[in-house]
C-alpha cells in the first residue's frame, strides 16, 4: 500500500515537471531547469547530511570537481555533453572518496572545518592553475560541448529535457536509496552510530559509501550546470556554494526524498521574488530563515511528514 | 574584474539616494517622448563585493537616461531601465539576464563590471538572442571569448589601456619594473600586457609578485620588490584596496623608494587626501576618466558632471567624501548613449529588430566627443566588438590628480584577435 | 631585501596576524567552549563593531583617541545587547539544536549584512588609529599601531582568562559547560548563563573589531575571514581552550607568514590551508585537547 | 566441550586504575555463562574488550580458534559476537521494524520481513512493528534491543543486565527466552538478578578488583569462600 503511494507520489511529481515546460511560462520553465540541477546537488547533499548525518561544508569542491571535471575535457578537448557528464560524474565520486578517506576521520564541528577547508583549497587551486582553469574569470564553453547525441542544449526544450532526465534519475535513485537496506544503514549510523557499530556495521565504511553517493550527485549536478548553461568558473567552488546545499535541505527537510528539491524551488523564488521588491532582499531572506526555523525545525516536508504524513521517504 | 572602497557617505545621504532610486525606478520618465518605452534591462552590483561600483554605475546611468529622455529618448520612445541585482555573481548574473529579457520583456541588456559576472552571463544572452552591451573593462570581449551578442562599446579593454601606457611608463618612469596585482585573470592580464609592452619598450619586468585574491593584509610580501627596482607598478582590487595602499606606505615610511605607478583601481572610490596616503604624493596613476577636472577639460566635462552629481574633485555634491568611481562610471552612460544610436541606426521598433541592432552597431566606427561620450572620442572595432579610446596618465599633486598625459587611440591599438562579424547569430 | 629583515618582517606580521586571530577567536571560543553552539553570525558580531566603531569616530569630532576609546565602549554594548537579544529570540527557543542553530546564525548572518549595506553602504571605511606612530628600521618601516594590537590581544586574552578562571561568573560559565543538567540542578539559571555568554562572546567579537579596524577597513562583507579563521584557531586549539586557542593563533600566524616566504603566494595559502586541515584529521581533538 | 572464546590475560588500565587486570576467561560453545560481582568489579569493561568496543592494553581473545584481539567491534560483530547494551541503545526514531531489520539485514541473504517478525515474536513484541521505538515502554526497549542481538543470528550474545528495569512477569518469559537460545548459541551474560542467574547460568565468573575469583557451576559459586566473602556476603 505504502509503497504504491510513495512510487506513485514521485512519479506525479515528474510528471507534472514534465507537464509544466508546456504550462508555464519560458521564464519559469527555464528557471525549473536550473532548479532541477541544483536539486540533484541538494538530493547528493541531503544524502550526506540528511540521511547519513554528515554535516559537511565543502560540497562546493564535490560540485566544482564534477564542473570542472566535465568542462575542462570539453573546453581543452572537444568532448560532447555525454562523456563530459559522466567524467563529471566520475570526477565528484573521486573527490569525496580522497575527501572522505581523511576527513572522515573526524566527526562533528571538526568535520565541518575540516571538509570546508578541503573545499577552499579546491578553490584555491582552481585560481592556481587559472591558464587552464579560466581562473575566477571562467570559461563559456564551446558548442560542441554542449551537444548530446546531436541535440543542442543551448536550446531551451533540449536543455529543460536533459534537466528533466537528470533530475528524474537523481530522485528515483535517492528514494531507492532511502528505500534500501543501505538507506536504512545510513540512517541508522546517522541516529546512532555505537548501536550501528555493534550491530556490525563498519561506520568509516558506510559514511565513505554514503559521501562518495553524495559526490557522485554533486558531480553529476556539477557537469550538468556547466553544459546546460554554458559556463564553468571557481564562483561555484566558493564557500556560499557549500552552504546553499545544506539550506535548500533544511528548508525543504531533510531526510526526506523531496525536500531537496522542494528547497531549491523555495529558495530560488524567494530571492527572484524579494529581488524584485526591494532592494534590500536579503533582508528577507533572512527573515524568512529565522522564521522557518523557529516553526518548521525539520523543514517544510520534516515537518509534514511529522504532523500528517508518516509515510512520506 | 575590480573593486574599490572608500568613500564616506552619510547616512542620510545614503537613505535619500536609495529612495529617489526607489521613485525612478518605479515612474519612468516620459519626458519628452511618446509611445511604449524601450526598455534597457540592468544588471547591476547592488550586493557582494561589487557593490561600491554599482552604487555609481546606477547612479550614472539615471543621469544618462533622463538626458536622453528629455532629448526625446529613442527613435521618440521613452526609455526606461530596469535595474537587477546580479549580487556580484555569476549565476546570478546568468538569472538576472533571464528574467530581464524573458519576464521583463527588455530590448536589450546592459551588463557590468566584474568579468566573471560578464562572462557568466554572456552565454545565456547568446541563447536568448539579446543584445548584452558589458562595461567590464576587461579583455574577454577582443579575446574573442564570448559570442557576437556582447558587445563593450563604452569602455576601453584593460589590455589596450595597458598597451596605451606602457611606453610613457618605460620613457618617463624608468625601465626595471616591478608587478604588484591580484592573483587572478584581471591581475593576469596586466601581468601578461604589461610585461609584453615593457619588453617591446626596451624595459623590464624583475619581478611578479601576485597577491592571493582572499589575502587582507600585505605588508609580507613587500620585502619581495628587488632593491633595484625602479618603478613600482601596482593594481589591487577589492574590499583591501585601501589596506594595501597604506601598507605600503608604512613599508617604505620615510625611507628610499622607487617610482610608483599605480592603475587607479587600487584607489577608485577611495579619496586621494585620506591620511596615511601622503607617500602617494609625486606618484603616478592611469585614469580612464580623469576623477579630479583638467585644466583643459573638454567642453562638455562640467555638464557631464553637474548631470551626474559630481564636482571638480570627482566626489559627490552633496558630500566631499563620498568620491565617486570615476574612472569607471562613465561607461554606462556611454553604452547608453551607443545603444541610442545603435537603435536609430537600426530603426529599432521591437525585439523582431535586437539582430538589426547588432548589425547597425558592428558598423559603427568613428566616436566623436561629445556629451554622448564625456570621456573623449572613441572608435568602435566592429569586428571585435570593443570600442577603443584614450587614457590618461595623472600625477598626484598636493594630495591631488593632476593629469600629466594623455595617451592617443593608437597608442592601444592591437591586432584582431576575433571577427564576431562572422559568427551566426 | 636581505634574508634576515626578511624573516624579521614576516615574524612581525605573523605575530599581528596571530594577535587578529586570536582576537576574533576568543569571543567564538568562549561561546562554542560553553554552548556548544555553531555561530555563523560570529563574524557579523565583529563586522558591527568594526561599523559601529567608524560611526562613533566619525560623530566624535576632535582627537582620534578620544573617539576611539568611545568606539571601544559603545560597539561591544551594542553588539552585546543584539546578541542577547537574538539569544532569547531565536536560539534559546531552539533549544540550541545543533543544526537549527546553524540554519538560524545564518538567517541572522544574511540580515545583518544586508541591513548595513542599506544603513552603512557598499564601501570599506577607514578608522582612524587612535595615534599615528611609524617605526623607521633601517630597511623598512612598520606601523605602531599593529605592535599595541598585540599588546592589546594579549591584554583581552589575559583578562578573559582571569574571568573564566578568577571570578564567579566564569565558575558559573565552566559549570555550565561541563553538565548543563548538573549546573541546572545546582540552581544556576542556565538559560541566564548562555543569554549572558552569547552577548559576552558577541562584544568580545566587536571589541577585537574596534581594535583591528584600524589596520584593515570597515566593510560590510569583513565578517567572513575572521568567522573561518577563528573557527580553525579554536578547534586547532581545542575546544574551550583559552590557552590552545592562544598557541594556535601563534602558529597559525607564524606559519601563514613564514611559509609565503618560500612558495607563490597562492600556491602558500593552497598549502597552509591543507597543513591546518591535515592537523585537524590526525589530531581530531585538536593540538592542545584533552583526548576523549 | 572447546571454549568458543578463549581470553589469556587480558588487561586495560584507566590511568592508574587497573579495570580488568590479567584476566583469562573461557566461553564454552553452547553455555549459558553468567559474570557477576560488584559494581565496578571490571563486568562491563571486560565484555566491552571481548565484543571489541574496547583495545586490551596487554592479552590476547580468541574466537573459534582464531586470534580476534585486534579486530575491531563491527568486524567481530560479523564473526558471531552480538553485544546489547547496558544502558538501552536503540535507534528511537526508527520503527521497531527497522530496528530489528538493521540487525537482519547484517546476514544480507536473509528475507528481511519474515526474520524480522520472527524474532519480534521471539521476544513478545509482535504487532509493535510500526511503532516509533523510542515511544516503547522501557521494559519493550529492552526486549527490543534483545531482539537486536537475536536477530544478528549470533555465536555468542552478550547481554549486558537485560533483566534492568523489567518487571516481574517480564523477567520469567525472558529466562525462558534465554534458555531457548541455547545450545545454539552461547550466551554471556552480566546480570545483578542473582535469582535470574541462579536459575539461568550453566556456569558463573565472579569477578573483584578486575581480578578472576572464581569460576564454576552455580552451586560451586554459590559454595565458594572468598566469593561469599567479597560479594554474597555484603
Amino acid at each position: 500500500m505504502t509503497a504504491a503511494r510513495i512510487w506513485a507520489l514521485h512519479l506525479a511529481l515528474i510528471a507534472a515537471l514534465f507537464a509544466a515546460q508546456y504550462l508555464l511560462p519560458p521564464y519559469h520553465v527555464t528557471n525549473l531547469a536550473r532548479i532541477m540541477v541544483l536539486a540533484v546537488f541538494a538530493m547528493g547533499y541531503n544524502l550526506a547530511f540528511g540521511y547519513t548525518g554528515l554535516l559537511s561544508l565543502g560540497h562546493a569542491l564535490f560540485f566544482a570537481a564534477g564542473m570542472y571535471g566535465g568542462g575542462l575535457l570539453s573546453y581543452h578537448l572537444g568532448w560532447t555533453a555525454l562523456p563530459a557528464l559522466i567524467a563529471g560524474l566520475a570526477a565528484g565520486g573521486m573527490m569525496a572518496g580522497a575527501v572522505g578517506l581523511l576527513a572522515l576521520r573526524t566527526t562533528g564541528v571538526s568535520f565541518m572545518i575540516v571538509t570546508l577547508m578541503f573545499a577552499q583549497a579546491g578553490y584555491l587551486t582552481i585560481l592556481y592553475f587559472g591558464p587552464t582553469t579560466g581562473g575566477d574569470e571562467g570559461l563559456n564553453l564551446p558548442a560542441a560541448g554542449r551537444s548530446l547525441l546531436g541535440f543542442s542544449l543551448s536550446a531551451d526544450g533540449p536543455r529543460y529535457l536533459v534537466a528533466l532526465g537528470l533530475f528524474s534519475t537523481a530522485l528515483l535513485c535517492c528514494l531507492g536509496i532511502a528505500r534500501s537496506r543501505l538507506g536504512r544503514i545510513m540512517v541508522a549510523m546517522r541516529e546512532n552510530e555505537e548501536r550501528s557499530r555493534m550491530l556490525g556495521y563498519n561506520p568509516f565504511t558506510v559514511k565513505l559509501i554514503a559521501l562518495v553517493l553524495s559526490g557522485l550527485f554533486s558531480g553529476l549536478a556539477g557537469a550538468a550546470y556547466g553544459v546546460l548553461f554554458g559556463y564553468v568558473g571557481a564562483s561555484f567552488a566558493t564557500i556560499q556554494y557549500s552552504i546553499l546545499p545544506m539550506l535548500y535541505v533544511l528548508l525543504g527537510g531533510a531526510g526526506t526524498v523531496i525536500g531537496p528539491f522542494l528547497g531549491a524551488l523555495l529558495m530560488f523564488y524567494l530571492i527572484d521574488f524579494a529581488s524584485g521588491l526591494t532592494s534590500a532582499y536579503l533582508f528577507f531572506v533572512g527573515a524568512a530563515l529565522v522564521t522557518l526555523v523557529l516553526f518548521a525545525p525539520k523543514g517544510i516536508l520534516g515537518t509534514i511528514r511529522e504532523r500528517w504524513l508518516g509515510w512520506l521517504p | 574584474m575590480k573593486t574599490a572602497k572608500t568613500f564616506q557617505p552619510s547616512r542620510r545621504l545614503i537613505l535619500k539616494a536609495g529612495a529617489a532610486g526607489m521613485l525612478a525606478s518605479a515612474m519612468p520618465s516620459f519626458v519628452g517622448a511618446q509611445g511604449a518605452p524601450i526598455r534597457i534591462g540592468f544588471q547591476l552590483h547592488r550586493t557582494g563585493i561589487g557593490a561600491s561600483y554599482g552604487r555609481w554605475y546606477e547612479r550614472t546611468a539615471q543621469a544618462a537616461l533622463k538626458l536622453i529622455n528629455e532629448g526625446g529618448g529613442i527613435n521618440g520612445r521613452p526609455v526606461e531601465i530596469l535595474f537587477e541585482d546580479d549580487a556580484t555573481d555569476p549565476k546570478r548574473g546568468s538569472e538576472v539576464v533571464e528574467k530581464l529579457t524573458v519576464q521583463a520583456g527588455c530590448d536589450v541588456v546592459m551588463g557590468t563590471l566584474f568579468s566573471h559576472v560578464v562572462i557568466g552571463s554572456a552565454p545565456r544572452a547568446g541563447e536568448l538572442k539579446v543584445p548584452y552591451l558589458v562595461c567590464s573593462e576587461g579583455y574577454h570581449v577582443a579575446s574573442g571569448m564570448l559570442n557576437r551578442w556582447t558587445m563593450q562599446p563604452g569602455i576601453t579593454d584593460v589590455r589596450s589601456q595597458i598597451s596605451a601606457m606602457a611606453p610613457w611608463v618605460g620613457a618617463n618612469l624608468g625601465k626595471k619594473v616591478t608587478m604588484i596585482f591580484p592573483d587572478f585573470a584581471f591581475g593576469h592580464d596586466h601581468r601578461d600586457f604589461f610585461t609584453k609592452a615593457m619588453a617591446a619598450q626596451g624595459g623590464e619586468v624583475i619581478a611578479q609578485i601576485a597577491i592571493p585574491p582572499t589575502e587582507t593584509s600585505f605588508t609580507r610580501y613587500f620585502p619581495q620588490i628587488p632593491a633595484d627596482t625602479e618603478v613600482l607598478y601596482h593594481v589591487m582590487v577589492g574590499p583591501a584596496v585601501l589596506t594595501f595602499v597604506k601598507e605600503l606606505g608604512e613599508f617604505y615610511g620615510s625611507g628610499a623608494k622607487p617610482q610608483i605607478f599605480g592603475f587607479i583601481d587600487s584607489l577608485e572610490a577611495v579619496d586621494t587626501a585620506t591620511p596615511g596616503l601622503e607617500f602617494l604624493e609625486g606618484t603616478h596613476f592611469w585614469e580612464g576618466h580623469n576623477r579630479v577636472t583638467p585644466a583643459d577639460a573638454g567642453e562638455h566635462e562640467a555638464a557631464y558632471r553637474a548631470a551626474v552629481g559630481v564636482d571638480d574633485m570627482g566626489a559627490s555634491v552633496s558630500d566631499a567624501k563620498d568620491v565617486s568611481t570615476y574612472s569607471h562610471m562613465f561607461s554606462t552612460w556611454e553604452t547608453l548613449f551607443a545603444i541610442k544610436a545603435g537603435m536609430e541606426a537600426a530603426g529599432y521598433t521591437g525585439p523582431a529588430d535586437r539582430q538589426k541592432f547588432v548589425e547597425a552597431m558592428e558598423a559603427m566606427a568613428d566616436l566623436p566627443y561629445g556629451m554622448e561620450r564625456p570621456q573623449g572620442a572613441k572608435r568602435f572595432n566592429g569586428k571585435t566588438h570593443q570600442v577603443f579610446g584614450t587614457q590618461n596618465i595623472s600625477q598626484v599633486q598636493g594630495g591631488k590628480l593632476i593629469r600629466v598625459h594623455q595617451t592617443s587611440m593608437e597608442d592601444g591599438a592591437y591586432e584582431d584577435a576575433v571577427d564576431y562579424t562572422a559568427m551566426a547569430f | 631585501m636581505s634574508f634576515g629583515p626578511f624573516l624579521l618582517l614576516a615574524l612581525m606580521e605573523g605575530m599581528v596576524t596571530a594577535a587578529v586571530l586570536a582576537l576574533s577567536a576568543a569571543g567564538l571560543s568562549l561561546v562554542f567552549g560553553v554552548m556548544r553552539v555553531v555561530n555563523v553570525a560570529h563574524g557579523e558580531f565583529y563586522m558591527l563593531g568594526a561599523v559601529i566603531a567608524w560611526f562613533v569616530t566619525t560623530m566624535i569630532p576632535g582627537s582620534p583617541a578620544v573617539a576611539f576609546v568611545a568606539a571601544l565602549v559603545i560597539a561591544p554594548l551594542l553588539v552585546g545587547a543584539l546578541a542577547a537579544a537574538a539569544d532569547g529570540l531565536i536560539l534559546k527557543r531552539l533549544n540550541y539544536d545543533p543544526e537549527a542553530t546553524i540554519v538560524a546564525t545564518i538567517g541572522l548572518l544574511y540580515m545583518i549584512q544586508q541591513a548595513v549595506l542599506s544603513l552603512y553602504g557598499p564601501n570599506a571605511n577607514p578608522v582612524a588609529a587612535p595615534f599615528e606612530w611609524r617605526i623607521q628600521l633601517p630597511w623598512f618601516g612598520y606601523s605602531g599601531y599593529k605592535l599595541f594590537v598585540v599588546a592589546a590581544a594579549a591584554t583581552l586574552l589575559l583578562a578573559v582568562w582571569a574571568l573564566m578562571t578568577r571570578t564567579k561568573a566564569g565558575l558559573v560559565m565552566r559549570a555550565t559547560q561541563i553538565d548543563r543538567t548538573t549546573a541546572r540542578a545546582f540552581g544556576i539559571n542556565v538559560d541566564r548563563v548562555y543569554m549572558g555568554t552569547f552577548a559576552l562572546g558577541a562584544g568580545l567579537a566587536a571589541l577585537a573589531a574596534v581594535l583591528i579596524v584600524p589596520i584593515q577597513q570597515a566593510h560590510y562583507l569583513m565578517g567572513g575571514d575572521p568567522l573561518l579563521l577563528s573557527f580553525i584557531v579554536v578547534i586547532i586549539g581545542g575546544l574551550g581552550s583559552l590557552r590552545g586557542t592562544l598557541l594556535a593563533a601563534l602558529i597559525i600566524g607564524l606559519s601563514d607568514g613564514v611559509i609565503s616566504m618560500f612558495f607563490s603566494p597562492t600556491l602558500a595559502k593552497i598549502l597552509a590551508t591543507l597543513l591546518v586541515a591535515m592537523v585537524l584529521v590526525f589530531r581530531p581533538q585538536g593540538l592542545f585537547g584533552a583526548r576523549a | 566441550m572447546a571454549a568458543l572464546i578463549e581470553a589469556r590475560g587480558l588487561t586495560l588500565h584507566f590511568g592508574g586504575l587497573r579495570a580488568v587486570d590479567g584476566v583469562d576467561f573461557d566461553l564454552r560453545a553452547g553455555e549459558i555463562h553468567a559474570l557477576i560481582g560488584p559494581n565496578g568489579a571490571g563486568k562491563t569493561t571486560l565484555v566491552g574488550l571481548l565484543s571489541g568496543r574496547r583495545r586490551p592494553d596487554q592479552g590476547t581473545i580468541r574466537f573459534a580458534g582464531e586470534d580476534i584481539t585486534r579486530l575491531p567491534a563491527h568486524a567481530r560483530v560479523r564473526l558471531g559476537i552480538a553485544y546489547t547494551f547496558q544502558i538501552t541503545s536503540i535507534f528511537p526514531r526508527l520503527t521497531v521494524f527497522d530496528n530489528v531489520a538493521l540487525a537482519v539485514q547484517m546476514q544480507n541473504h536473509a528475507p528481511l520481513k519474515e526474520s524480522v517478525h520472527a524474532a519480534l515474536e521471539r521476544v513478545g513484541l509482535s504487532g509493535f512493528d510500526r511503532q516509533i521505538a523510542g515511544t516503547l515502554a522501557y521494559g519493550h526497549q529492552r526486549l527490543l534491543e534483545v531482539a537486536m542481538g537475536l536477530a544478528l543470528g549470533p555465536r555468542v550474545l552478550i547481554l549486558d543486565e537485560p533483566t534492568q528495569g523489567l518487571a516481574a512477569g517480564e523477567i520469567e518469559g525472558f529466562k525462558a527466552l534465554v534458555q531457548s537460545l541455547v545450545p545454539v548459541a552461547s550466551i554471556l551474560l552480566i546480570e545483578h538478578n542473582m535469582d535470574v542467574v541462579m536459575d539461568l547460568a550453566t556456569r558463573i565468573t565472579v569477578l573483584n578488583f578486575g581480578k578472576v575469583l572464581a569460576t564454576g557451576t552455580p552451586a560451586a559459586i554459590r559454595a565458594d569462600k572468598a566469593v561469599q566473602e567479597a560479594y554474597l556476603g555484603a
